[in-house]
């Protein structure tokens, strides 16, 4: 990344996450103030009635930092890709 | 230690030679398959659509694999997920673990079962004969499953 | 519910689907094999003879199948059990459970396995790689096991 | 059985108290003192070296009448067949 203030990152979403947002993954630009999951949470639910949809409960939905399950107070930091999905319902 | 997530499905007794044919320090082998029921809490269920997180699915499918291998004294162990469509009657999930007593074979593949159940990102969306679809709710029994073994 | 002694070995997933192929009222299907180990507490084995009791053996586990049907809801259970000789490796002992859900199956195969090892008259002779035999002695921690369920 | 006086019965023998006592059945007639499983075993210990070392310890020999598992005081009661045999190892 070429400085701190324009982080690039990769965003991917799962599930009915996906379907809400309407897009499998896409890469955004994150404003300064946005520093961790929940404050990434609080920006998404800006972008449209898709985003906020999504993340209209968002004690329900799960992040992974960089494919490791995390809290939503967990800082962003150096992260690439941030993904969103439901509670996981395989086995 | 092995594990996999694959579209076709799989024959428990060509992936258990596979794993622990001639050898002969086992005395134990459990498996586990899960199988789409045709009814989920009442619900009628024709098919299942399972969505995975590719590269974090492996990578968390390991992890837990490794914890069982840590905990237990296994020989071996394999855990293979299907993704993709099934129907009510197919195979989902096989977990297979070998040791050279029974005990250490039975707690780990339910550990196994019970962490795949509560960390590994799949999801399944259900759809019903008259081809409505929903996404699956995570049961909060499997939650309590899981920390039994914290 | 089936239960069979028999001299041939058995096939894990042709007995699976046997019992269960094409039912979709099945969740949780758990599989024990129990497998001839090459070495006994410090003693190398090469062969193993089981010997049984024609007609009670029978009995008595259809009657500890019929057991575990009482206490767990299970759609479908089988044991089969090989007599006659077995060399390091081989399988002797195969238990299948079929439920709705997993913990039924996981229990119920478990609670199979320690009453059939305390309960069902088999024996084991085991043969060493000089030629030398001897009967295996009964485990104190496979009693502790059956215990637990009462 | 034509009268309680002479009682046949077949005696079977597994693994090791078979090969000790020589033999894999036996149909035997019992005395009239002979009433329980317990008596039945002092019985057969006077009948020659391989069934006094076959039931050397007692405690260690188990037992069923007509194929169902019972303890040493049971008594011998209309039984057919009594099995004697070691603990089990099969699984």
């Amino acid at each position: 990344m070429a400085t701190d203030a324009k982080r690039r990152v990769r965003l991917v979403y799962f599930a009915w996450v996906r379907e809400k947002v309407g897009l499998p993954s896409e890469d955004v630009e994150l404003p300064e103030d946005v520093t961790t999951v929940e404050t990434l949470i609080g920006w998404l639910k800006q972008r449209g009635p898709g985003y906020s949809d999504a993340f209209a409960r968002p004690q329900v939905v799960r992040a992974a930092l960089d494919k490791v399950h995390v809290k939503p107070a967990t800082p962003l930091g150096a992260v690439r890709e941030i993904a969103f999905f439901p509670p996981v319902t395989g086995g | 230690m092995p594990v996999r997530v694959q579209v076709d499905d799989f024959d428990v007794t060509a992936e258990t030679e596979r794993l622990v044919g001639g050898r002969k320090d086992i005395g134990a082998i459990v498996t586990f398959t899960g199988r789409v029921r045709g009814e989920d809490d009442g619900r009628q269920v024709a098919a299942l659509t399972l969505e995975h997180y590719p590269g974090m699915t492996e990578t968390e499918m390991a992890s837990i694999e490794a914890e069982a291998m840590a905990r237990w004294p296994l020989q071996a162990a394999l855990m293979v997920h299907r993704v993709g469509e099934m129907k009510a009657g197919d195979n989902i999930v096989l977990v297979i673990t070998a040791s050279a007593h029974r005990s250490a074979a039975f707690e780990a593949a339910e550990f196994l079962m019970d962490y795949l159940k509560t960390r590994a990102p799949f999801w399944k969306k259900e759809t019903t004969p008259d081809g409505g679809s929903a996404w699956v709710e995570a049961r909060a029994g499997d939650e309590d499953a899981a920390d039994r073994w914290r």
